[in-house]
């Protein structure tokens, strides 16, 4: 895979999705999932764990959390000389002219792309969880001798809302024939995951394509580099099998953490067929108290509790007190639950402080949040 | 191009450990694991890190792989410098033939070279085989007003351990005035930890001296610091305060480990000012079933606990399956309990597998009299179901 | 020095600067001086020498080519995972609304400032080229116990013009009396070096104060923080004895860049006290053909002479075919120059290409520029 | 938790290097420098770097001080990984007591732990001694597509020199007929470049067999390879064009120096392709003064030249004082050469000074019959003005 080079586009949509509270001060891969994770650790172990080592984060928007989190990329080992981690944020973001788009920022750093020695790109949005080796969607790629390869995800019919992703028809021999520029109006299961797979040249081909004409400004990959070219490329569709949690919606992000608390879904998640990296904040082993209850969770390192915990995700370095109950929640790194304090189906942000005796509650749909360090 | 230090590290991870047993068949004592998360010698590493002490050597000649791997660059400590961090230095060859490190000092002086290369005015001499936290800047500050020429860091301990230990009597503004090392009958009850900092220039000639005194068994404790203050040197005793063990039985690490579950542990892992780094294994947090219930424990990511866990320590990728029970135990990394399996006072080893039905380690507890023994499990035992294991005496 | 942080802001004043083309695509800091560095190398390489493990770099605009040289920041041996080096790029750049100055941008991160273990701030701009052991203006600072300490450079009277610089006056006991708002009022040989060094609590509740008030915007660490408190709080200032390049046009940039071929100069400023450190780029040794003629010039590795180079600095990589000449020029990394081409008076910014038999010819005043990747 | 790796590769950097005199009293052979900023170590850690391998132990035993701290934790070849990275390999203990390297197979023997950590498929031997540039993942892949079980690169040398290596009989689609180690009389001019591609499992099994023979000399040459042959393995020569230098003598590394500054030298250190990586030693760019005249020659950062360097190497920091000349010679890092010096077919040591006026080296060139030998001026000297140095003849 040393001639395969990963790029992380965080720029495309960041503005459609609604996290509310969580994406106050950070971007969506910056937010953090699975009791020590934050989103982009996925896609980018995924990269890492199929062999890539040069790897390009194309940012946008609020990502200082998300170059706190990356620092120098030691903890994917991609601290290099050559090759390595590539932060790229636009350019003059605040110019009034310029290219946009997911295309644009590509376009404003396009000596990256043409400079890197490697020449096929397994190019991602920011926002999914899975895991996976991408050296099969490479091999099949190559196979086929593809101009594009897709990925997607069949998600089954009669589940989950599928109206908010874009889907994509397959024929038989696994050649895209369809693709949705908008999402919402194919009736199908499977969903684009964002991430292709293209030979370099064709990608510069098509960035710079997309902004020859005069006053063209705004580029997206998918809609004016995909879809129009279905039929005059060949643009194949390669499957995930494994599990897919897209975060687009704050009700979203609540449920498939909840369903972590499944032992097979987050073993699957965390080990299969990776490892998933992540900065390591060395806390101590989670502590248990005397009257510890926790049952159905998930408990990160440095928790220290005594109180007792249902259904719940803790984050790192956080404590629960004697006679505080914890159920149905999602509780952020280094949280404080005083005495007697009580949660129920709420999401609390980094570093929050609910006080003795309080009692907190949300709903599944509309499960409550509490801002990063916000004292109740 | 390398740049000069003020102070140079030189931690001596050699210990072979003989009498911790199977434990340390293939892993020098530093290695050993300890806390739930960390190795004896992550102590002493997290301490250079946490005082500004940014290089250090650490020397080991004996079962260096799994120190080695452990320690690798230097990237949990922040010792993964351009300019000094981390070191490992084993024995070497030069024209003439190599030789094995004899004692302490000879280590040392067989690295002087190593030291010069970053030109120190200070050197701090450490073993990695001791737990504890120490703020060695606050150590050089002493050394340094007190215009020592060699301080050892000191600490009372029982009367009755004494003799095991190197044993000083300390004057005015704690001057050394004798030292000796495992005396029978020991004057004080003041010892050393072995910790030591130097003035290097005075050190490097003292090395030299002892080196070439065919008498010496090449030991600090027995030789070199005995000869300072025959010869009148400037020795300060550093008293600490605060928790210090040298886990070297069985019983002691065991012990050791059930410290950390008492309600105010004298060994505050918690402390964010003073983290103890190790390696991070990278698992997803723990998982505990419905059913399950872990209590005054300490228990690593990556375990999943469907069973009950009370007064124990539970490495990171522990299993407890359904209807077990572990209790007052520590149950290294990657272990698999089975189901309804009962575990007390007992040590299992890395990547162990305890079949289903097996009681492991003394199950008469409380029942008054002598104290039981520890079973010890050794590491990647495959235990089939239905099995009853306890230690011999030892 | 553990408790020391250093701070670099680069957001100040880029606007006001005249750099032309050199800044087309990057930030002044990332301009490439004398031969091998770029202009943040010195402020940088002086914290690291002075013993400081922590500098956050704010940064505004262009500062891809930044990003690219500092990397992991291993080079300066902060890549740490306590502390280090940290990038702090302004949380929305495109906001209508939010604080902006240099003050504003440090308040969006305040965070991390106040997060930071360290208890005092060296924090300095990114245009100054200079050699310098913090320690000692640290140690000066702690002796008077000073609120404030100012770096500044006694330029004499008669060179330079100084009506640009921000100038300082002292009483007798080193204490700033004085201090502009806008340059160019008081007539003094002191300059502000656009470095301070503040215990953290007073930096923080400056920013705090500046932006407390409803609608403020803008606040500038001089004008609003300093100038206004020369009374109220204990102001000294620290000169700096060694040498100084302000570098805030194309002229003096030049100027300064000639100044490096008196070897007394460039010792100073390479070596004493510290070592400048720089990104390497592991070219060989330069190599001398058998017609070279290279007389008082900085030429650096992989460069491959053949032609004439008089009076000129040669960045890494440089190729100077037979008969060529190149005379009073600045020649950036990767340049060709082909046969009998000649350059005098001339800045190629890197990777540009003159071709055979060009001759080119710029002033003193007025050096000719040649763009990234030119060809002419 | 370490990642399984296909290729891992050892390095023997053992080389005491004997015939290179004073230049290897404190450095091993692999530490030499060469080619105004490298040591020799450098090519085959850039090798292994820009093939894509990223794991590499080096073996050292004899002064490893000087590689060492070159070598560190491998930032300039970008080798300072989580997973892998480079390895310092010295001789340790067991239980039982240690034992120095014997041969070069004994060495590999002795790390079969450390290899075993990566569970390789193919374990790729190489020597620091030697200066080239191969892609050893072309290696990897003729191995592959032969189902080759051992792959030795070979190259063409001179009938005349071929008995100073291992000789190769080559059948059909270059499988290996016979190997023997510096026959008197080779039967071939095909020699073995001591770069080895094995089957790791199988090499195992043979390293261990080799052990249990006391009367082996546990060498690859001398030993494992001819044990492969006889048994009927599958070995293959994998042929290689280019540069390749055994740098043994104080006149071969001399040559080689002078082969870098013909018009197209063979060995291309301009090859962005395939750059050589080095520690930087941080310098700023060379000064060449009014009157200074550089022509034929390679000259390294912080270099300040007055006077004239002829068909010369200059590592860095290099000084040449007015009216001096070099011509024909390798200066080494920070040599200060005064005013009015000449210099001619020398190698000047690290940091050495040469007094004002001084004449060093064969200052008769040109005069025709024998060619002059190549004067040594040892590192660190301190040579007073107006003298006149000459090699003694060896």
């Amino acid at each position: 895979m040393k001639h395969v080079m990963g790029v992380i586009n965080l720029s495309e949509k960041d503005g459609c999705y609604d996290l509310q509270e969580l994406t106050r001060q950070r971007c969506i891969a910056s937010i953090p999932f699975g009791g020590r994770y934050r989103i982009i650790d996925f896609v980018l172990s995924n990269m890492v764990n199929s062999g890539i080592n040069n790897v390009g984060i194309f940012t946008l928007n609020k990502y200082r959390s998300l170059l706190d989190h990356l620092g120098s990329g030691k903890v994917w080992d991609l601290h290099r000389k050559k090759d390595g981690l590539f932060i790229l944020p636009p350019m003059e973001p605040c110019a009034a002219e310029g290219p946009r788009g997911d295309m644009g920022y590509l376009y404003e750093h396009i000596d990256y792309l043409r400079n890197s020695s490697q020449k096929t790109v397994v190019y991602a949005g920011g926002n999914m969880i899975f895991n996976t080796d991408f050296r099969e969607a490479v091999s099949f790629h190559r196979e086929m001798q593809a101009d594009i390869t897709v990925l997607y995800k069949d998600m089954g019919m009669g589940g989950e809302d599928l109206s908010r992703y874009k889907k994509v028809a397959l024929d038989d021999d696994a050649r895209v024939v369809a693709m949705e520029a908008e999402p919402g109006q194919m009736k199908c299961s499977r969903i684009f995951m964002d991430i292709i797979i293209v030979g370099k040249p064709l990608l510069l081909d098509l960035i710079t394509d997309c902004f020859k004409g005069e006053g063209r400004r705004m580029c997206s990959l998918v809609n004016d580099g995909i879809v129009p070219n279905l039929s005059s490329l060949k643009i194949f569709g390669f499957p995930h099998r494994g599990y897919l949690a897209a975060i687009d919606s704050l009700s979203c992000y609540y449920r498939h953490s909840m369903g972590l608390l499944q032992p097979e879904v987050s073993r699957e998640l965390f080990f299969n067929p990776g490892f998933i990296y992540t900065k390591s904040n060395d806390e101590p082993p989670a502590r248990y108290g005397e009257d510890a209850l926790v049952q159905n969770s998930l408990v990160a390192n440095g928790c220290h509790i005594e109180g007792e915990v249902q259904n719940s995700i803790l984050f790192r370095g956080v404590r629960v007190h004697r006679g505080a109950t914890v159920k149905d929640s999602i509780v952020m790194q280094k949280c404080l639950i005083e005495e007697g304090a009580s949660l129920d189906t709420v999401i609390l942000d980094k570093e929050a402080c609910i006080s003795r005796g309080r009692e907190l509650k949300g709903s599944r749909e509309n499960p409550m949040v509490v801002g990063k360090r916000a004292k109740m | 191009m390398i740049q000069r230090k003020e102070c140079v590290a030189m931690l001596l991870a050699g210990g072979e450990g003989r009498r911790l047993g199977i434990l340390t068949k293939k892993l020098a004592k530093p290695a050993i694991p300890f806390g739930g998360k960390y190795r004896i010698i992550d102590f002493t590493l997290s301490n250079c890190t946490n005082s500004g002490i940014d290089t250090v050597g650490v020397l080991t000649q004996y079962q260096p792989l799994v120190l080695n791997a452990h320690i690798g660059i230097g990237i949990p400590w922040d010792l993964d410098r351009k300019n000094g961090g981390v070191s490992l230095l084993s024995p070497f060859a030069e024209k003439g033939g190599g030789r094995w490190y004899k004692g302490t000092a000879n280590a040392i002086y067989q690295n002087i070279c190593f030291i010069e290369q970053y030109d120190p005015e200070y050197l701090l001499v450490i073993s990695g085989d001791h737990i504890y936290k120490m703020d060695y800047s606050a150590l050089l500050s002493y050394h340094k007003e007190r215009n020592s020429e060699a301080t050892i860091a000191v600490i009372q301990v029982p009367w009755e351990e004494a003799s095991r230990f190197g044993i000083l009597s300390v004057g005015f503004e704690g001057k050394i005035i004798q030292f000796e090392e495992k005396p029978p009958k020991p004057k004080s009850n003041l010892v050393s930890m072995g910790v030591y900092m130097f003035n290097w220039p005075i050190l490097r000639e003292y090395l030299k001296k002892d080196e070439r005194d065919k008498g010496s068994s090449n030991d600090f404790g027995k030789d070199v610091i005995p000869m300072m203050l025959r010869e009148g040197r400037r020795l300060f005793a550093y008293p600490f305060q605060g928790y210090w063990k040298d886990v070297g039985t069985i019983e002691s690490l065991w012990q050791s480990s059930m410290d950390l579950l008492v309600e105010e542990p004298e060994l505050n892992l918690f402390d964010r000012e003073w983290r103890i780094y190790s390696v991070s294994p990278n698992h997803p947090p723990q998982y505990l079933a419905p059913g399950a219930r872990a209590r005054r424990s300490l228990i690593n990511e990556g375990c999943v606990i469907y069973g009950e866990v009370e007064n124990s320590i539970l490495f990171h990728g522990v299993y407890v399956g359904p209807g077990s029970v572990v209790k007052d135990s520590v149950i290294l990394a990657n272990a698999k309990i089975g189901e309804g399996v009962q575990v007390e006072k007992a040590i299992i080893g890395e990547e162990t597998v305890v079949g289903d039905n097996c009681r492991i380690g003394f199950d008469n507890g409380g029942s008054g009299g002598k104290p039981a023994d520890i079973t010890l499990v050794e590491e990647h035992s495959l235990i089939p179901g239905n099995m009853i294991i306890r230690s011999i005496s030892r």
